[in-house]
């Protein structure tokens, strides 16, 4: 069952040094029950993608095309409706816990706020059902650390915060962004172990962003994987792991350091100014004419993948 | 907090010490005799004739001003210690009467102005953020930037031509009644708000585009709240400093603002005191300045502590 | 915070500070051909001319001393932005040279000049130029020092703020590993580096610097007539403020807008170095 | 070439009550010619630290740092300044690793002109050169830092450190800002360059995938401490202390074999301000014993490495 | 975005701000505060105005109402009476003392009116003068010299005798000097008075120190009858004089001195206001810093910079009608002693030239300026800030010194440290409130300004001391004003000594309804009088 399914969005924005085209024509689907993983570079459109859908850009930005989910469209509701979408029904993680909390209120007001938003509770109801989230994020001694501040928290700790407080009304779908970035090793794999349980457990889907392919392995079902402000693949995560179609895929997979740590030449395009015909034809070893002046659209390669290259046309 | 009030009492005698020394030094080496120009205010009342030399002679003896400028610091300092200001040269009588008298006029003044500047700056500033780019926005920071660009003199002298003179709906000058207030105040607390509404609207648009912002959106909360909740509390932080700093800056203010309107203050007692070289009278209004000062700088670290829980409990 | 330099066409394309940037240029342009585009001596007394309404021979008309308002209004220009460019020079280079070692050396030294600095802030600056100007004497000279003495202070501290960021960036301990000395660091590294906020607040000091000179003039305080100073000719035009109303008002309005003018260039500047992102709706 | 012989460095905070931070405790390695050392560990852990003292760019309250014989710990500035070419370090932030304000071609140039490597007439060519050398091109040449890319800008400063013809250089985790496809990018520009210039390395890294590929020989740090060193296949294949079986547990996720492993360890490092006594990690060691909580265990040779744990 | 009504919260704040202002401002008002808007209304409404009371906006401070520290004050507005006082046309007149003899010996006898009561009932006596004069002389040692008194007797309960330290002919006029009041000795046991009592038509009722305001009521028992006015409040303290000039035209005072110089014609005009313009016994002059010294001990270079100064054209343009062109030196016409015979000096730049060349200073160079022996005529004019006519006249002065070639610069600064500058080559002083009657005598003016002992110029002339030593010491008035004419016609026409340019004009403005103002030039500056009334 889908649960959001994304059609030709397009999200764009004005800097002073031209114009940013930060998502270009994505179409995506979420399951229900899924983890889907959105693997990319830096600066190729995923956080832009995942803004989009909860509308959190700024108002500079334009945003077209088409988001539905259960059978609403996300760009056309109005501001109200879409409130009680936000924390309820699609809730987010952010990267960068310190910032993502605000430093004056505590952990635990922060927390209690999604209850009082859409439960209806009353503060001493809601701060209770923090506590409760909390402790199932495995805060040692929530009724204590909940009086805390943000900056009492050490790192780990802050992300636990964030998941209990997007997990809170127990939303059907979850936007996590990096939920691991800055993270040392060991707390990052208690945090991958800790969202697993808290979204497989509760029945969740999931949009996973990350530029850690190992993060989307340990965690996702499916992936997408995104260039320049496109998706290129989408693949269930063995089939893209053992088998990556797009030669862009390809070679992620292969500079990784323990395969080979064997580099991509060039750079990724700036989002401004994106190469005429397939957006990695400048970088690709498989590069045809046909590359250089037209560009690919997705093409089923079979069991539910597809992949944006004219070598599977 | 026991540290922050042994801070601020430390702080408190520096700056007293400081100032008090600066000006003590730099009065006496004012041109012209002190000794002299003391009698002439004392016993003639008029600068423009010579005091004879019994006159000087007897000045000097009763405020030893024979002895070395050190010794003499060193004396004012003892006496201050034990609470006595000294008595001032003009009158005879204790300095701490003195500006006792005068305060109630100078604080209603720097009330008033502080809590006018704060009434329009904050809300401006956050209309102006809120509603940013538009009129509303253009309007208030093209005010604002007006406002502290205007020389406050100036302006009061134009608030008198029109809403004294031309209008008719105050009054020019005096002390007394809630009428003779409102343009000492209005001069005074406008450049004060204008800095206070630009600090306001700039601190409110960086919280606005904090990530905790964003988390605060994204939690489905309305706008209003967020703005309420999230944002004004963190908005204050930094306008908590300045509002400190404009509260100083209204102190100076009072000078040219109390001569112009003859508000009977503090601030026209060191005008007086200034020009008649009445040291004890410009020693106890800087100590008021001060006591001031650290009073304000004191509610500054309340209010910071309140509003940050980052402070006080790591540094900076 | 991604390194932003500062382009002129970016503060042209803002329309407050393009306005300034028009004002300050006029201005500008007024102070240095004063002598040439003065109608007539600013100095020259027609007693029998005094207090003369605007006409078109005198187009902001004459003071009591029938002087041409027009003419010392020029002069004054000149004046004041001699004056304030002085005056910022002075405190800007002590403030950042004070700041910069303060901050890049830090310890005790710093520890000192900056509790110096809180205490010389706490106090009301204009108070403090009193006392001085009170014990030198009034006059030009005496102005500049006593604004001089008090204005760099907020120089250090900027300066001194950019210099322990900048300290931290790793470029500097690069030039560290590769063997430049304690002083090329703080000229070639620290110093290019700090230089954009202190343009910033050289240019809203500027209009600070104004408004303090005025006040001092109009206390009486400030340049001496006959010298042609905005403060000094508002103090003198005081006088005449219901009868002649033109003598305050516009040395009291080019107060104003040069003020207004620093300050919008001041205020362009600030967007450009920390451009303000829109606010998320 | 070069050896580390326990430095320590303690941090101070605070005037009236002092709170001091052990951030380095007594370190003790070295590194041969051409070599590379990688230094393993989580973040405030002292790794960053450890490099910056050998470097002297931290003076070590203790110990000493012998560079080709030299002890450059007790030199003084004119004579350090001789060494300082000679060892060169790269940043993890490349972007704020080159001066804003300085053209491309200047930072290059900068190295050269201090030291008075290349006569002024040559130098746009030298500069070039170096820059080619590390993939640049030309129209690189009068651009700033920061209309560059990451990448590009740590090219540049590999060229900057080059032109001084370091012996040895201090990499403190060049490419964990970078995208996997850049770091490899990097990296293999490293292997390259050391290939043909012989420097010998301190690898400094959390990414354990990027050690194990970069250095031949390794050591983990917790809490100021070494706890393991070897050779870094060593390590990888057998690891000794519960600390590293639990790094390398948790990174084996980077070995992207999706099964099912063992739980992470639990818990969070301790603050360092105020540490646990005995051995470090008892507070999350999964074979704590009450040996553990007293006595700190010394770095003893194990197999061929060395461990600092009590099961050994 | 969910619009805020944020245009309603504004206006809440701002009604906060408004009642915060009111209640602050209520607690703040003390009682004994003037009440200011309620005296306009009184005045507005004449029916319920059956309180004669006059508000007075004064530019100066009170600081004390110690009659021993602040006489003149009370002199002035009619608190305390001197044993003498002066009448408007500069006649000494017996107040508490009725008449007055030069017994021998430097001694003075005067008979007191014994009709003269304090203001609590009891009777003037011999030994309440005694007493008060010498507490003012205690307190103010200056007052001892200038009234040059060594000693006081009582003689009996009505006579005083007040013996002089040298033969002082002007005593009888020093007696009239504000600071010489007579008033009740009623010390605190601090030393100091803070209810005066004195003799005059008014009684002190209060004085507010934070509002610097001082409150009279009038005498009901003054021997010459009862004043008409209920009371008077006098606000002291009004330094801005457009301040002043606008509270009288509000109609916020009653009556006010010295408004701006340019407001004379204006105010005039003004239906609602009285002006009255009169003589004081001051002047504005140019002083030379030595004229023992280059240039100025040359008499011809000190004649020459006279001829050259335009009295009419400053008087009209910068003392704007509040002054008369001055003749010779600073005694105000319709003064006893002046000498009105003196030539002066017109304004004659040709002369002025003449007399420069005369002295050798000539223009060899040909830039304007005239030089003697290498040096070029290039002087300072100093001046200070207080008196609003003084920067203009100087600037006016150095304008008409370019005229015959001297350059000129003007400096304005603080008084004392003008008088540090005085052996600077080529100062001049640009003076101005000049006074020549502080007392009624010539000797004031005279001693202090030419007497060589006195003068501080370093002016020397033998004749002029022994004149002034002759006027000192008979008592003949009428030779003692001769020998003072002299001096004056040696001073101005022979020496030159100082060159006086104008006499001072004092401006009261008054409320219409103000009436009976007696404007009294020897008084500084102004003082009220028993038969004022407001109708």
């Amino acid at each position: 069952m889908t649960l959001l399914s994304i059609r030709n969005l397009k999200s764009y924005f004005v800097t002073r040094d031209g114009v940013v085209k930060a998502v270009n024509q994505v179409s995506l689907d979420i399951f229900e029950n899924e983890t889907l993983g959105l693997v990319g570079e830096s600066g190729c459109g995923k956080t832009v993608l995942a803004l989009s859908i909860l509308r959190l850009l700024s108002e500079n930005t334009v945003v077209e095309g088409k988001i539905s989910f259960k059978g609403n469209d996300l760009l056309r509701l109005n501001e109200e409706g879409m409130r009680d979408i936000r924390g309820k029904e699609i809730a987010q993680i952010f990267q960068n816990p310190l910032s993502s909390l605000n430093p004056v209120l505590t952990i635990g007001l922060q927390v209690s706020e999604p209850f009082m938003l859409h439960r209806g509770m009353k503060l001493s109801d809601a701060w209770q059902s923090a506590i409760s989230m909390l402790r199932a994020a495995k805060i040692p001694s929530p009724a204590e650390r909940g009086k805390e501040y943000p900056h009492q928290f050490s790192g780990g700790m802050r992300q636990r915060a964030m998941i209990s407080m997007g997990l809170a009304c127990n939303p059907a779908l979850i936007l996590a962004d990096e939920p691991t970035k800055g993270l040392d090793v060991t707390i990052q794999s208690q945090i991958i172990e800790l969202m697993r349980e808290l979204v497989k457990d509760r029945k969740a889907s999931m949009l996973l962003i990350t530029h850690d392919l190992a993060v989307a392995a340990e965690l996702c079902d499916r992936i997408a994987v995104m260039y320049s402000g496109e998706i290129v693949e989408v693949s269930e995560i063995k089939d893209f792991l053992s088998n990556p179609g797009h030669p862009y895929c390809r070679g992620l997979l292969r500079s990784l350091p323990l395969n080979g740590m064997e580099p991509i030449p060039g750079n990724s395009p700036s989002l401004i100014d994106v190469p005429e015909g397939c957006r990695f034809h400048p970088r690709c070893k498989y590069a045809m004419e046909r590359c250089r002046n037209e560009h690919p659209e997705m093409y089923e390669v079979g069991n539910g993948r597809k992949t944006r290259c004219f070598l599977y046309a | 907090m026991l540290e922050i009030i042994l801070k601020r009492i430390g702080m408190f005698i520096l700056v007293v010490i400081a100032s008090t020394a600066l000006v003590f030094f730099m009065l006496h080496s004012l041109p012209g005799e002190s000794a002299e120009v003391m009698a002439k205010y004392i016993f003639l009342g008029n600068v423009e004739l010579t005091p004879s030399n019994e006159a000087i002679d007897i000045i000097k003896e009763k405020y030893d001003l024979e002895k070395p400028l050190f010794s003499q610091y060193v004396t004012w300092v003892w006496n201050a210690i034990h609470g006595n200001m000294g008595t001032s040269y003009q009158t005879n009588s204790p300095v701490t009467e003195e500006i006792l008298i005068r305060l109630p006029a100078t604080i209603t003044l720097a009330f008033v102005s502080i809590l006018l500047s704060l009434l329009i700056g904050i809300p401006a500033g956050i209309i102006a953020a809120v509603k940013q780019n538009s009129f509303t926005d253009y309007f208030c920071s093209t005010i604002s930037v007006l406002g502290i660009s205007i020389p406050s003199f100036w302006l009061a002298i134009l608030l008198i031509y029109v809403f004294s003179y031309t209008l008719g709906l105050t009054p020019t000058m005096g002390y007394g009644d809630f009428k003779s207030l409102i343009l000492p105040a209005v001069s005074l607390g406008t450049p004060a708000s204008a800095v206070i509404a630009r600090l306001m609207r700039s601190s409110m648009l960086e919280v606005m585009r904090q990530d905790y912002i964003r988390t605060a959106i994204g939690k489905g909360l309305s706008y209003r709240m967020v703005i309420l909740r999230h944002a004004l509390k963190n908005t204050f932080i930094p306008v908590i400093t300045i509002i400190g700093l404009e509260f100083g800056h209204l102190l100076g203010g009072t000078v040219i603002i109390e001569t112009i309107f003859a508000w009977p203050g503090i601030g026209r007692l060191l005008i007086t005191s200034i020009t008649a070289r009445d040291i004890p009278v410009i020693q106890g209004c800087i100590v008021f300045i001060t006591i001031t000062y650290l009073v304000i700088n004191f509610i500054t670290d309340i209010s910071y502590s309140y509003l940050d829980p980052r402070i006080g409990r790591s540094k900076h | 915070m991604r390194f932003r330099d500062i382009r002129l066409d970016d503060l042209l394309r803002n329309k407050a500070s393009f306005l300034g940037l028009v004002i300050i240029g006029i201005l500008a342009f007024t102070a240095i051909a004063a002598d040439f585009i003065a109608p007539y001596d600013p100095n020259k007394i027609e007693l029998d001319e005094k207090l003369k309404p605007p006409s078109s021979e005198h187009i902001f008309g004459t003071d009591q001393l029938g002087r041409d308002q027009l003419s010392r209004v020029i002069h004054g220009t000149q004046t004041t932005f001699k004056l304030s460019l002085i005056i910022v020079t002075i405190t800007a280079s002590f403030g950042v040279f004070i700041g910069i070692t303060a901050g890049y050396f830090g310890g005790f030294i710093d520890e000192i000049l900056m509790r110096l600095i809180d205490v010389l802030l706490a106090f009301p600056s204009i108070i403090l130029a009193l006392v001085i100007i009170g014990s030198l004497g009034p006059g030009i000279l005496n102005t500049v020092i006593a604004i001089s003495l008090v204005g760099w202070l907020y120089y250090a501290r900027v300066a001194r703020a950019s210099t322990l960021s900048i300290k931290e960036k790793e470029y500097i301990e690069g030039a560290r590993a590769m063997g430049c000395s304690e002083m090329y660091i703080c000229t070639h590294y620290i110093l290019p580096n700090c230089l954009p906020p202190i343009i910033v607040l050289v240019t809203l000091n500027m209009g600070g610097v104004i408004l303090t000179i005025a006040s001092l003039g109009f206390l009486g305080l400030g340049a001496q007539p006959p010298t042609p100073e905005w403060g000094t000719m508002l103090n003198e035009g005081r006088e005449f403020l219901r009868d002649c109303p033109w003598l305050s008002v516009v040395p009291g309005a080019l107060i104003m807008i040069s003020v207004l003018a620093f300050n919008f260039i001041g205020d362009g500047l600030r967007d450009i170095l920390d451009p303000r992102q829109q606010v998320i709706k | 070439m070069l050896e580390v012989r326990d430095i320590k460095k303690t941090f101070s905070k605070g005037l009236v009550h002092k709170k001091y931070l052990r951030a380095v405790d007594g370190i003790s390695f070295t590194i041969g010619e051409k070599e590379t050392f990688g230094l393993v560990g989580e973040s405030g852990c002292g790794k960053t630290t450890v490099g910056r003292l050998i470097l002297r760019l931290m003076e070590p309250d203790s110990g000493d740092v012998v560079f080709n014989g030299t002890n450059i710990t007790g030199l003084k500035k004119q004579d350090l300044r001789k060494i300082r070419p000679k060892m060169q370090i790269l940043f993890q932030d490349a972007d704020s690793s080159l001066h804003p304000r300085m053209r491309i071609w200047e930072s290059v140039a900068e190295p050269l002109k201090l030291y008075d490597l290349v006569p002024e007439s040559d130098i746009r060519k030298k500069v070039l050169e170096l820059l080619e050398m590390v993939g640049l091109q030309k129209e690189h040449l009068n651009r700033y830092p920061h209309e560059l890319s990451g990448g590009q800008n740590q090219r540049v400063v590999l060229a900057r450190v080059l032109a001084l013809r370091p012996q040895f250089i201090v990499a403190d985790e060049p490419t964990s800002a970078l995208d996997v496809s850049v770091q490899a990018q990097i990296l293999s520009l490293m292997n390259e360059m050391q290939q043909k210039y012989g420097f010998s390395c301190l690898f400094i890294s959390h990414d354990l995938g990027v050690i194990r590929k970069m250095t031949s020989i390794m050591g983990v740090m917790y809490l100021g401490k070494l706890v393991e060193t070897g050779r870094t296949e060593d390590v990888f294949e057998n690891p000794k202390h519960p600390y590293t079986q639990a790094l390398i547990a948790s990174g084996r996720v980077a070995g992207l074999d999706n099964e099912q492993k063992a739980s992470p360890i639990e818990g969070e490092m301790p603050d360092p301000m105020n540490p646990p006594s005995g051995c470090k990690f008892h507070t999350r060691c999964p074979q704590k014993m009450d040996l553990c909580e007293k006595i700190a265990p010394e770095l003893n040779n194990v197999g061929t490495g060395k461990v600092a744990c009590h099961l050994f | 975005m969910k619009k805020i009504n944020f245009t309603g919260v504004f206006v809440i704040l701002i009604l906060a701000v408004l009642i915060s202002c009111v209640a602050f401002s209520g607690c703040t008002e003390s009682p004994d505060a003037p009440d200011t808007s309620e005296n306009n209304v009184e005045k507005g409404n004449s029916d319920k105005n059956t309180q004669q009371e006059l508000i007075i906006g004064h530019p100066w401070n009170l600081k004390s109402v110690d009659p021993g520290l602040s006489g003149s004050n009370l002199n002035n507005f009619r608190v305390s009476e001197g044993l003498i006082s002066i009448s408007p046309d500069y006649k000494l007149l017996p107040t508490i003392a009725d008449s007055w003899e030069y017994v021998e010996n430097s001694t003075w006898r005067f008979y007191l009116n014994k009709n003269v009561e304090f203001h609590d009932g009891s009777k003037v006596t011999a030994n309440d003068v005694k007493t008060a004069l010498d507490r003012s002389m205690k307190l103010n040692p200056e007052l001892q010299g200038r009234l040059n008194i060594k000693e006081l007797k009582v003689v009996d309960d009505s006579t005083v005798d007040i013996i002089t330290n040298t033969v002082d002919a002007s005593l009888p006029g020093k007696m009239a000097y504000g600071a010489a009041g007579i008033y009740k000795n009623n010390e605190g046991p601090e030393g100091t008075i803070s209810t005066p009592i004195g003799t005059g038509p008014f009684k002190f009722v209060s004085y507010d120190k934070a509002t610097d305001t001082l409150k009279l009521a009038k005498n009901e028992n003054y021997r010459d009858g009862a004043p008409k006015l209920d009371s008077v409040v006098i606000i002291f303290g009004i330094g801005e004089p457009n301040t002043r000039e606008m509270a009288v035209e509000k109609g916020e005072i009653d009556f006010t001195t010295e408004p701006t110089l340019g407001s004379t014609k204006r105010l005039e005009s003004d239906k609602n206001l009285n002006v009255i313009i009169h003589p004081l016994c001051q002047g504005y002059k140019l002083k030379f810093g030595d004229v023992s010294k280059a240039p100025y001990d040359d008499v011809r270079v000190r004649k020459a910079i006279a001829y050259a100064i335009d009295r009419q054209k400053i008087v009209d343009n910068i003392l704007l009608g509040r002054a008369i062109v001055s003749n010779g030196i600073g005694i105000t016409p319709g003064i006893e002693w002046r000498n009105n015979n003196l030539t002066g000096y017109a304004y004659d730049v040709q002369k002025a030239k003449g007399l420069l060349e005369e002295a050798g200073w000539k223009d060899t160079d040909g830039d304007g300026i005239v030089d003697k022996e290498g040096q070029k005529f290039k002087i300072t004019l100093y001046t200070w800030p207080q008196r609003p006519a003084l920067p203009p006249l100087a600037q006016a002065t150095q304008s008409m010194l370019k005229d015959i070639g001297i350059d000129s610069e003007v400096r304005i600064m603080e008084w004392d440290a003008i008088s540090d500058r005085k052996n600077e080559w080529g100062m001049i002083t640009v003076a101005g409130g000049d006074a020549c009657m502080m007392i009624p005598d010539p000797s004031y003016y005279i001693e202090g300004n030419f007497y060589s002992e006195k003068n501080d110029y370093n002016y020397r002339n033998p004749n002029v001391d022994a004149l002034i030593m002759k006027g000192r010491t008979i008592f003949d008035k009428e030779e003692r004003y001769d020998a003072y004419r002299e001096v004056q016609r040696i001073v101005c026409d022979e020496d030159c000594a100082q060159v006086h340019i104008a006499y001072h004009y004092h401006m009261v403005v008054t409320d219409k309804n103000v009436k009976n103002y007696i404007p009294n030039p020897a008084h500084h500056d102004y003082s009220i009088n028993k038969d004022m009334y407001i109708e």
